[in-house]
């Protein structure tokens, strides 16, 4: 734990082969940890400069002034594998190894993946073939992924580790375009050393994550996925997973049903099942889900409100909840009358759900009042809230208004933005509401709701003995 | 109830395709219902059995080899009496000859005829990252032609492979479609439990397939009537 | 047709109820006319006013200095009864009724709805509870809708038709956000008299539109619906459908098999099949797959390729795709040879595909020869080109290289943009080149283009006679 | 083959639901097969009917008030020479008066025994706002239990129909299935197509059900075993 501390969040930082071209991949790491803040010491290190960035640089890994907490590589595979053996030497914790042309890249590769383990010793490697790691909540990048070209990268509480260094990028993008906070994003890539595993394992202990997202190619050591999966478990920290290689034809040469049957896509499927790990049926759901999880907010049956302004969206999403076997029950007699009372003299149909409180909109008291009779009735599991485009108006105050009723209970509370408004998602995002365009994401999520509520059917999922 | 432990029975299983009485055996040592009956090597020690055990009865040639017994003529069904069954003996062992000449069978197994039910399949078998992954499914076209079946865990309790069976896209059979008795639940549940035991505690299996599992009325349990068990 | 005509292209416009008061809804039709553009003659009527936004108001329908093409009637449902008469006795071709309470609001408004229908005696009426019409292509809105605020709405040739309101505002908004031109929007909700298959019918004729895309609740009169889908089809202008009420159980108390099995909305879908209709199965591919027909081009197979700077994303797409029985083949001898050439000294492996041509995005004249290679090759039957963060950094330059290469075939061309990039998906739709944030859409309207491009099940569905 | 039109024949139905038999006569007026068979009112009657059409034969009460014929008794299977028939014709009545005392029989429809075959389910209703609705899909459990059916329009050209049968999830028992013949998908195309072509010129059916209709090997044909037609 205490190595993947220093990883994560290290004192000093060298980076070897730093560049001072900001345009090559490798001139991008140190000024990514300026920008983005980071008050340890930074050790650039490279022959041909001595100074980068207004940072001293040195010649070679022997000259650094002491072992570094990381040493970031952004060398050639050949290279890399000489700067590991030297900060190892030199007492460094961890290195994360940007250059690919290891095991990806076939036989030859896989040689110099061997060797790269031998040279790292008791030091761990991130990687290699990895995009690199970002520490959002302490800010600390240490990473050459262009995302992080963005300043204002909300710190959050999801965590994503990935085993591909693109996704990483896209996933740190789109989170921060929809203002999802993240705690830390790790790309694991080649997994010569630290895997996936080891950092829900780091994770599951780390104050700042609530939510582990998993991009996932395959796993290489199920029964240690078991455990940490349990771990993560029982400190009450769901793992959500998209998983891609679900179209390949799996074992098919086995002569039994369960071979012929058991592809291996379905096999995760179950195991994820048994672990109570989500799984993400969408690109947009990988995010989407992790969103609303973190909220912390509790989804007790299958009842949903949904209250709106504008009649059309709101049939929309009954009807995709519908789909998806969640009920909208019309308001029972005792909300309904809540629900008149609010409204003064304009007539209302209270005899059905979506609940069209027309004035809502518009009126920030009257829609607190609304969506607080709402969580407050006894037929309801959870809320949706429909912003139309008379609530785009003014987002401050519709997020506003929603945002003052969280405390009325914990349950489960999502805006669904109708009209085109990334911003206004962004800001509800932002303020701890989770905000969706899709009518399907409702479902979805509400549904990733229910499963994490469920017991785990393989009750404390004692592992196997094989 | 197959709460036994496979390492407490005195049973061994060779390596490669165990035959169909070889399976049963093991299973029947964890407890799973298999029909009444034995191996007989004799039409003599054959009626010995058939009278032990009732008629009607089945005969099925065994030898590890065979595959698919009933496709070549050695599943003979349905056997009411000494005449039929020795009259049915040399027509096994003629089927056979016609189809495998050079076949030696390890004998032939007599068993009590079974009584008709829900046809489940189970099986298992090893993921090679997963380790043991049991499957169970509704039998005969619905797992053939549909792929209508559950993947598990092989430690899954029996609660939530109950929950599990109730989540096949044919469940509606299992609770007692038209007219027909909801399924013992327990008692399939139970034999998936066991089998998952066996994968655990035996490395060197690396298939089962319980095929059919007939399933019969709510306390009324489950019988095995095929089975086969692949061991490296 | 020709009455249609005064209703989508009216030379003058009586704005029946218009109100000098900008945030009640019977102030902003005014309003929007003046500000989109509108060129033809603009009556207010209301007798509280002399002036409205600068034009002459008239106390009443029957002061009006001629018949309008279309009355606007913007009343409550009783006074819009009694306008509509008047409008019809001036002579005044088709009137838009937005007033709720009629046969939406059960048997006393049923009543009304009837009145309506007979005070419109031979004038078409759109409505009620409508939001009005909006005709794109002329910049003329009939409407009260507050998507109508927003100036530059890009004008195209996917038409809307939908019987909700509410989702007209939606998708005229998110359109809009996208980059994605529509020529008219119609919202015919209650349809007392002009129903969707009306403009459906309409819309095959209108130069302006290549593409209907219908949010349907119910059509209730699927003979004519059958006649025009067909007509559509013969036109070579597709029909894409959202159709709600897809949870209500449907005809349940039926004897038979087909009875119980025939759900209303499996029902649909057969039809939808057979007039070779396309069903959306999410909100977002409502507009996806219009975004994509409209650009005309024709998908010959299953073979994609797709041509990426960044891995992670390729691989996601390249799942996708194989999820949803697509082929990702490996370029094939020639055409990888010709890929090695662009690249010069770097090495690429161009035995797979995902292809990954890494300095392609930053290379616009690399970027088009790789794309005008794959397009031109015969492995492939269409292209996802995969823009990742660096592209971001230019967005012209790729979207501008992938114009430039439209030209070489018409074999279907779809960006992907891996990192959050809302204004680059605009800029790509905005130049005819389909771009989506979701793997899932790139799959779903591939999958749309190739059943449009199978003959009719029912060849030329000859309707029934039944 | 099915292309006669219904009203080119001389059958008129009654009003409700209709009787098998009667049914049965509206869909070979249209060609459809259906087995060999005639509506006899004595023993006597069904027996010249089994000696001419020949044994096994099946006999099945008729009433179009009687819905679940074999659920009491009213359908007797197999029945292989005239004193079995003569005892068949007892027990069938006796069940009869036994289930539903007051009940008047049209008669009993004997009909020479099916072979078996693979088992579908063709059926038509009308939709309020659609008109004519057909349904195809795999008999038995696959259709109860799994709604495993494709709907069609009436007009689908026979093609279509094959291509649509193609896309039910159990098509793989179509296509030949484990050893078994690929079946005659033309035939059951004919009559999915006759029944939609009875629909559409017959607007007093609100509904035609043949459950079973059994296919054989390809150019083999069909055979409706079972059918029920309910006019307004
Ligand atoms: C890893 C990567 C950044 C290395 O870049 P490179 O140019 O091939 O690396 P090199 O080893 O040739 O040298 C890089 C720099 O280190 C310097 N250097 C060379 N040897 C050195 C040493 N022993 N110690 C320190 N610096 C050294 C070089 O002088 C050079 O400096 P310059 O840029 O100022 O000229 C580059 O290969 C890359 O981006 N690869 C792809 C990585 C990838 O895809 N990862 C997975 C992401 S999902
Ligand atoms: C339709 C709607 C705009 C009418 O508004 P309203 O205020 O109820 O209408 P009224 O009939 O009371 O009067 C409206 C105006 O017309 C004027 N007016 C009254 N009688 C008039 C007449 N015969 N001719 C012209 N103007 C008249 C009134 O003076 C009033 O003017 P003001 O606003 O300047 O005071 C409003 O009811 C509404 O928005 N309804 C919802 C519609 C809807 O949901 N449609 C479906 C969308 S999906
Ligand atoms: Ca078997
Ligand atoms: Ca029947």
């Amino acid at each position: 734990m205490k190595q993947l501390d220093a990883l994560l969040n290290p004192k000093s930082i060298a980076v070897i082969g730093a560049s001072a071209d900001h345009s090559k991949t490798s001139g991008r790491p140190v000024s990514y940890l300026l920008k983005h803040g980071f008050s340890g010491a930074i050790y650039p290190v490279n022959p041909k400069a001595t100074e980068i960035q207004g940072l001293t640089c040195y010649a070679s890994v022997e000259a650094l002034p002491e072992a570094p907490d990381v040493g970031l590589v952004l060398l050639n595979a050949k290279r890399s594998v000489d700067a590991v053996r030297s900060l190892a030497k030199l007492g460094c914790k961890a290195a994360v190894v940007l250059a690919s042309g290891f095991a990806e890249a076939g036989e030859g590769g896989q040689d110099l993946q061997e060797e790269l383990k031998e040279a790292a010793g008791a030091m761990r490697i991130l990687g290699p073939n990895t995009i690199g790691l970002v520490n959002l909540s302490a800010r600390i990048p240490l990473s050459a992924s262009g995302a992080l070209e963005v300043s204002d990268l909300p710190a959050g509480h999801v965590a994503v580790v990935s085993q591909s260094g693109g996704i990483l990028g896209a996933l740190l993008s789109r989170a921060a375009g929809r203002g999802i906070g993240l705690s830390s994003l790790i790309s694991t890539s080649n997994e010569v050393d630290l895997e996936v595993s080891d950092f829900i394992d780091y994770l599951v202990d780390d104050e700042n994550t609530k939510v582990i997202a998993l991009y996932l190619e395959s796993i290489r050591n199920p029964q240690r996925f078991r455990e940490v999966a349990i771990r993560a478990r029982e400190a009450g920290k769901p793992l959500v997973v998209f998983k891609i290689g679900r179209s390949e034809a799996g074992a098919s040469a086995a002569s039994s049903h369960t071979g012929a049957l058991a592809g291996e896509d379905r096999v995760y499927d179950a195991f994820f099942r048994e672990l109570g790990v989500i799984r993400a049926n969408t690109f947009d759901e990988f995010l989407d889900i992790p969103a609303v999880l973190v909220a912390g907010r509790k989804l007790a049956g299958r009842r949903v409100a949904i209250l709106t302004s504008t009649g059309g969206a709101g049939t929309l999403i009954a009807d995709s909840l519908g789909m998806n076997h969640f009920d909208t029950p019309a308001p029972d007699a005792d909300t309904a009358e809540k629900l008149r009372a609010l409204q003064g003299d304009t007539p209302t149909a209270l005899d059905r759900n979506p609940i069209d409180v027309t004035l809502a909109g518009l009126q920030p008291e009257l829609l607190r009042q609304a969506i607080r009779t709402l969580l407050a009735s006894d037929s309801y599991d959870a809320l949706v809230v429909i912003i139309g485009s008379s609530g785009l108006a003014m987002p401050d105050l519709v997020v506003g208004a929603i945002q003052d009723c969280l405390d009325t209970n914990d349950k489960p509370v999502l805006a669904y933005v109708s009209p085109y408004a990334p911003d206004t998602l962004k800001r509800l995002n932002s303020a701890g509401i989770p905000g969706f365009s899709s009518p399907e994401s409702c479902s979805a999520v509400l549904e990733a709701l229910h499963f994490t509520g469920q017991p785990l059917l393989a009750g404390q999922a004692e592992p196997g003995i094989a | 109830s197959p709460s036994r432990s496979f390492a407490q029975t005195q049973l061994a299983l060779g390596q490669g395709t165990q035959a169909e009485w070889a399976s049963k055996a093991a299973l029947r040592a964890l407890g799973i219902p298999t029909p009444a009956g034995d191996l007989a090597t004799t039409p003599e020690e054959a009626m010995q059995i058939a009278q032990r055990i009732g008629y009607p009865v089945v005969i099925k040639a065994q030898a590890a080899t065979l595959a698919h017994k009933s496709e070549v003529g050695g599943v003979l069904l349905d056997i009411r009496d000494e005449a039929a069954l020795r009259s049915a003996w040399d027509t096994l062992y003629a089927n056979i000859d016609r189809a495998e000449p050079s076949l030696v069978l390890d004998g032939v197994l007599v068993e009590k005829m079974g009584e008709r039910g829900l046809e489940l399949v189970v099986g298992a078998n090893r993921d090679p990252h997963w380790g043991p992954v049991l499957m169970v499914g509704l039998g005969g076209i619905w797992v053939e032609a549909l792929g209508d079946v559950q993947l598990l865990p092989p430690t899954l309790p029996k609660a939530a492979i109950v929950e599990r069976l109730r989540r096949l896209k044919g469940a509606k059979l299992l609770a007692g479609f038209r007219g027909a008795p909801a399924v013992d639940l327990e008692a399939v549940a139970e034999v998936v439990s066991a089998v998952g035991q066996l994968m655990l505690e035996q490395p060197q299996i690396t298939e089962i397939d319980i095929n059919p599992l007939v399933a019969y009325g709510e306390g009324k349990g489950v019988v095995a009537l095929d089975a086969l068990i692949v061991t490296e």
